[in-house]
């Protein structure tokens, strides 16, 4: 343990904050951990634009009868996926977290390519400006998944502008990805094997790898849905002779990958979250490690689970039925190591460890929901109706966004240096867990009777299980809105943190200053015991 | 049905099945979520950390047996689902070959249009026997919309340019709702309308309420409007295969595929006749029609080539 | 730095032989062997792609990670293909199979 | 993206601060490069995706375009890129060496064999021109047989080339600055890493044409 200046003194020193000031010093930075924190402004600004629709969403379903004109909440519904999906679950935890301590946590000054890391913020800053003006001039209307040929000839909406906002935004996601990869494989300091590393910086190097792999091909999808509404040469036209099945062949190809992309890096750091608050090193390191990269793998086998009923031919079905159930079995497993993780430990109950219950919770039926979906015969009756959209915000806002507050309150200390208020944040952990279920589970009821998703106005009879939902979202709004107030809050005004107030491993919490310096450490560090070594065994333990 | 009712009405044998698939799912999925909520809970509780400067506890790095297990135990399950799912699925969207009521259904942007094949046309509304497999064939004049009628349990998604088709065989007489499901366009969610599902007494008498001039003999005059019949039927030179009694015989292709003579197969071979050639005969003879007979032609034209195929006598078992 | 330094005239052999297969490839499409046109070409481009790959982009005295990293591109495309055509090959078939 | 790999030489000879020495930074340039080839290869992957399904849907469309295929200028172009191809590995050879007047001299002929590619895919394009194939509204094919599908083929022939065109234009973009720098005597026998990275970029290219040619040119039967 390096030695523990007094507190005094922690301000004085330089760390990567007060090192230089100006917006020169942020908007040119090539500092991994200032574009980290540019990241996490725009993406919380994102977050709440998105926000901001589901609101005038939930306040349409009401009534039967709606309150916004048809075209109006088909505007709506359709800027919330785009706005969430592409502007916010993909970059969220990679762009902020990921970049802020992926570098440390492998004992690196930097990332191997900084200047690549800024076009990236760049490049997503560009695209969310272009997907903005897009909405600014009314917005699209084809829903978050573009199927042709309503987008590429029916819809008289702005989908090339908004295309190409998600195009550029895409770059921002590869250079990302490679990055990482890169920093992963040449970076990491001496004794850092690959046996040692956190589970964070698996988890990320995982999910880049489908950023990498599975981006481009959605990119050149937009190019030619472009293209297509441009020409109406009939590549995805049929009266032109085009298949509308092909374009959802290609979109899904690199749309399912994504969700791994926005759930393997929650995973991560729930890994890392639950080891700290049990003060116990992670259950089958080995099996978790290893089963990260198997989504990352088998994510890219099972997108014809979303075709099951567009016509795609019943033999393929069949194979992407079964491929969809393999990929179940790592997350079942990581599921599984992480309950088994407590076992007899010592379980404090901080903000982060809350988070993490109600990752585990929801993330599990989330999961179990998609083998539902995975099923043929009850997906033929489920699919296109609220039974997904309960399944997907189960694992994208029940899982995702609580393992993204968990490792912001986590990481805090680090990154800003102070505490955050901790009654508070428990508070609002409590909330978000109470208005998310109030909010998603009337949708399981309202799928399996039938209510079709998108639907401006719907029959009376499902009226009440929406009135619920949109009770379960106003509590959740402001489940999110209180961390916005009490962390911006304890940015200036929090008590000062130790440099390691959660007594937690890692090389960005024992050898890296609070907050770190430009170069992340004093001195070069090296790594000489297995990760969450929180029994302090000295020597290397034959891994599970 | 009741607001929380977590079966909605069920009208048809089929659904019965799929609801008996979703209870064994509910039942796996609330039992394993009971199991992680019980040990995330007990273990938060029983191993929580009474003061700050508990001793740390013991590592346990894991154990290899458990892994195993825990993979194994869920994938077995996971294979029941996908098998029972399997089965399910393609029972209810492969129709029987024979002596089914068929329906078309064309789906145009915000309405339904369903034809009878004694004529009778609706808009968002389908009347069908009970105790008979109802067939339904589905097209769409413009974007992807999707047949959805959870009282059966069953969608297809209609494409465009091609036919989709399922079946269900009634059998509770009563109304229930038909919607559009896959997004298309401003009034996607006022496409829907009503399936009355009457017994045959009562049918039998509705059918022959409404008679407009019947699909068979509008798809006559397109038949000899487009000169079909000159090659198809009373042709002997042997330039084109003859069209009498193929409707749902295999037909073996030139390149030695075997396909089945349905309602797609002969969609294709109308408007795009070089996709699949009967074995013998040569290609680039037919005109291609695409984009010259409408849906409703097609439709029209389909009845009619089906009538020259009667159904076999009725002793025969219509082989499932 | 790649210290291994690669003879000129190693070079000019993989460049002949690159444009020799230029030449056999659109001679070998003028004659008629049917479904084997298709085969015979892209089998071709694939032994120039990888003579380019080994020779020219130096993948043969690559470390193990680089050619790691070619080998899953060529995989993740061959999933791209290979699945999107598992659809469409089997859109014909017999609609209903009575083994289930 | 393609300034970044153009690192400025600061004390060691081109390393970067954040780098330990310079092993570890080439490794990490070629690895880099490698991951990004490897997105290039699913980019282009996206629309070969398309046309073999197409091609599966309508084989005798895509046959009868063949006829209006210039396969002579794909053929030249073809030998012209390979012949890129090799000056540019001989361009990375003398950069290995340190000569600095052969390395400018084998770039510069690598960009003006990449300028004949150029000029001669403008010329099918406005051969294509002419006959009325670009896809869109004014686009008319001599058999009305297969007007939509061949449009399909046609949109896919502008849709792959193009993208090529753009990458080839790309390239050489980075072969004048490249040329450049050499010039300014920024390369040495110790890092000429951006050559060796461009290198690998333009042999991409070329494979990507070395498959293009033999799908879009040489699909036709026979007559």
């Amino acid at each position: 343990m390096s030695t523990m200046l007094p507190f005094a003194q922690i301000e004085a020193r330089p760390n990567y904050l007060n090192v230089d000031y100006g917006w020169k010093s942020w908007l040119f930075t090539t500092d991994h951990k200032r574009i980290a924190l540019l990241y996490l402004f725009s993406i919380t600004a994102f977050f709440f634009v998105g926000g901001a629709f589901a609101v005038g969403m939930r306040l349409n379903l009401l009534t039967p009868d709606g309150l916004f004109a048809h075209d109006t909440y088909n505007k709506l519904f359709t800027m919330h996926g785009i706005i969430m999906v592409f502007f916010f679950l993909v970059p969220s935890i990679p762009a902020t977290l990921g970049n802020f301590l992926i570098p440390i946590m492998v004992g690196a000054r930097d990332l191997a390519f900084p200047r690549i890391n800024l076009l990236s913020w760049y490049l997503y800053i560009i695209g969310g400006v272009i997907a903005l003006a897009a909405i600014a001039q009314g917005g699209v209307d084809t829903g978050w998944t573009f199927y042709a040929p309503f987008s590429s000839t029916y819809s008289n909406t702005h989908v090339i502008l908004t295309a190409i906002g998600v195009f550029v935004s895409g770059f921002s996601s590869i250079l990302t990805g490679l990055n990482f990869i890169v920093t992963v494989h040449t970076m990491r300091a001496p004794g850092m094997t690959w046996g040692r590393l956190p589970l964070f910086v698996w988890g990320h190097y995982a999910t880049s790898l489908i950023q990498v792999l599975g981006t481009p091909v959605i990119a050149i999808t937009l190019v030619l849905l472009g293209l297509e509404r441009i020409l109406h040469a009939g590549i995805f036209d049929p009266a032109l002779g085009g298949d509308p099945v092909l374009f959802q062949h290609l979109f899904w190809f690199y749309s399912h990958p994504a969700v791994y992309i926005m759930i393997l890096p929650g995973m991560a750091v729930i890994s890392e979250i639950v080891a700290c608050f049990s003060r116990k090193a992670i259950f089958g390191y080995t099996f978790v490690a290893i089963s990260s990269i198997a989504i990352a793998v088998l994510g890219f086998l099972v997108w014809g689970h979303h075709l099951f009923v567009a016509g795609q031919s019943m033999y393929a079905s069949v194979v992407f039925s079964f491929l969809s159930f393999l990929v179940a079995i790592p997350s079942a497993i990581k599921v599984f190591n992480w309950t088994a993780t407590m076992y007899k430990g010592s379980i404090s109950y901080e903000t982060p460890m809350l988070y993490a219950f109600g990752f585990i919770g929801l993330f599990t039926m989330g999961g179990l929901t998609g083998l539902f979906l995975a099923t043929l015969a009850i997906d033929v009756h489920v699919t296109d109706t609220y039974f997904v959209i309960a399944h997907f915000h189960y694992v994208m806002v029940g899982g995702m966004v609580m393992a993204y507050m968990g490792g912001i309150h986590f990481w805090f200390p680090k990154i800003s240096g102070r505490m955050y208020p901790e009654n508070w944040a428990r508070f609002a952990a409590l909330i978000v867990f109470v208005g998310f279920n109030l909010t998603f589970f009337p949708q399981f009821i309202l799928g399996y009777q039938g209510m079709p998703r998108r639907y401006a106005h719907y029959p009376p009879e499902f009226q009440v299980l929406n009135v619920m939902s949109t009770a379960g979202a106003s509590i959740l709004a402001v489940g999110y809105v209180l961390p916005m107030i009490y962390l911006a809050w304890a940015w200036r005004k929090g008590p000062k943190a130790p440099q390691n107030p959660w007594n937690a491993k890692g090389l960005e919490w024992e050898q890296s200053p609070t907050p770190p310096p430009t170069f992340n450490f004093e001195t070069q560090p090296v790594v000489t015991e297995p990760a969450y070594n929180y029994s302090g065994e000295e020597e290397e333990v034959q891994r599970g | 049905m009741g607001v929380f009712d977590i079966f909605p009405a069920r009208a048809s044998a089929a659904a019965g099945n799929v609801d008996a698939l979703y209870a064994f799912l509910l039942v796996v999925g609330i039992g394993m979520t009971a199991i992680i909520f019980f040990f995330v809970f007990l273990f938060a509780v029983k191993y929580r950390r009474r003061n700050a400067d508990d001793p740390a506890p013991r590592a346990i790095h894991g154990s290899l047996p458990l892994e195993i297990a825990w993979s194994v135990a869920p994938f077995l399950i996971m294979l029941v689902m996908f098998a029972w799912g399997a089965k399910l699925y393609f029972d209810n969207y492969t129709p029987p070959l024979r002596d089914t009521f068929d329906v078309y259904v064309t789906g145009k942007q915000w309405m339904w249009k369903v034809q009878y094949p004694t004529g009778q046309r609706e808009i968002n509304e389908l009347h069908v026997p009970t105790g008979r497999p109802v067939k339904l064939i589905l097209a769409s004049e413009d974007v992807i919309h999707s047949f959805y009628i959870p009282a059966f349990r069953l969608k297809h998604d209609v494409v465009p340019g091609s036919y989709q088709t399922y079946w269900f065989e009634p059998t509770k007489p009563g109304r229930y709702r038909i919607f559009c499901a896959e997004y298309c366009g401003t009034n996607h969610s006022d496409m829907g309308g009503w399936v009355t599902v009457m017994d045959p007494h009562d049918f039998a008498e509705w059918l022959t309420g409404g008679t407009g001039g019947s699909m068979k003999e509008q798809g006559e005059k397109l038949f000899q409007q487009y000169g079909c019949v000159t090659c198809h039927v009373t042709d002997r030179e042997g330039r084109s295969p003859s069209l009498l009694n193929i409707f749902g015989k295999p037909v073996v292709l030139d390149d030695g595929r075997t396909v089945l003579a349905d309602e797609a197969y002969i969609r294709e071979s109308i408007l795009n006749p070089n996709a699949k050639i009967v074995k013998g005969y040569k290609r680039d003879i037919m005109p291609v029609f695409q984009g010259q007979i409408n849906e409703e032609g097609l439709l029209q034209l389909m009845v009619y080539i089906k009538s020259l195929s009667p159904p076999v006598s009725a002793g025969k078992e219509s082989s499932k | 730095m790649s210290q291994h330094v690669v003879s000129v005239k190693l070079y000019a052999k993989v460049f002949g032989a690159l444009l020799a297969l230029t030449i056999t490839t659109v001679a070998v499409s003028k004659l008629d062997l049917g479904e084997f046109n298709v085969i015979a070409a892209i089998s071709i481009a694939v032994i120039k792609a990888t003579l380019v790959a080994l020779f020219f982009m130096d993948v043969r005295h690559a470390t193990s990670l680089t050619r790691l990293v070619v080998g899953a591109g060529l995989f993740w495309l061959a999933i791209l293909l290979l699945l999107v055509l598992t659809d469409y090959a089997s859109r014909g078939w017999f609609p209903g199979p009575h083994w289930l | 993206m393609a300034d970044a790999k153009a690192a400025v030489a600061v004390h060691d000879a081109g390393l970067r601060h954040h780098f330990d020495d310079s092993a570890q930074q080439f490794q990490s340039s070629t690895i880099g490069m490698w991951v990004f080839l490897v997105t290039e290869i699913m980019f282009f992957g996206g629309m070969f995706a398309a046309y073999t399904v197409y091609r599966g849907l309508y084989p005798d469309a895509f046959a009868s375009t063949s006829r209006f295929m210039n396969v002579t200028i794909g053929g030249i172009n073809t030998a012209v890129l390979i012949f890129s191809s090799f000056t540019m590995v001989l361009a990375v050879r003398s950069a290995q060496l340190g000569q600095k007047k052969a390395l400018i001299i084998f770039l510069v002929l690598t960009l003006i064999l990449g300028s004949v590619f150029l000029c001669l895919k403008y010329v099918e394009y406005h051969e294509k021109w002419v006959d009325h194939h670009v896809p869109g509204p004014a686009f008319q094919y001599a058999d009305s047989r297969y007007f939509h599908q061949a449009q399909i083929l046609f949109f896919l022939y502008f849709a792959m080339t193009g993208m090529h065109a753009i990458h080839m234009i790309v390239g050489a973009g980075l072969l004048i600055t490249l040329i450049v720098m050499a010039a300014r005597n920024s390369f040495s026998r110790g890092w000429y890493t951006p050559v060796e990275m461009i290198g690998l970029y333009w042999h991409f290219v070329d494979i990507v044409w070395i498959f293009l040619f033999p799908l879009l040119y040489l699909i036709g039967r026979p007559k």
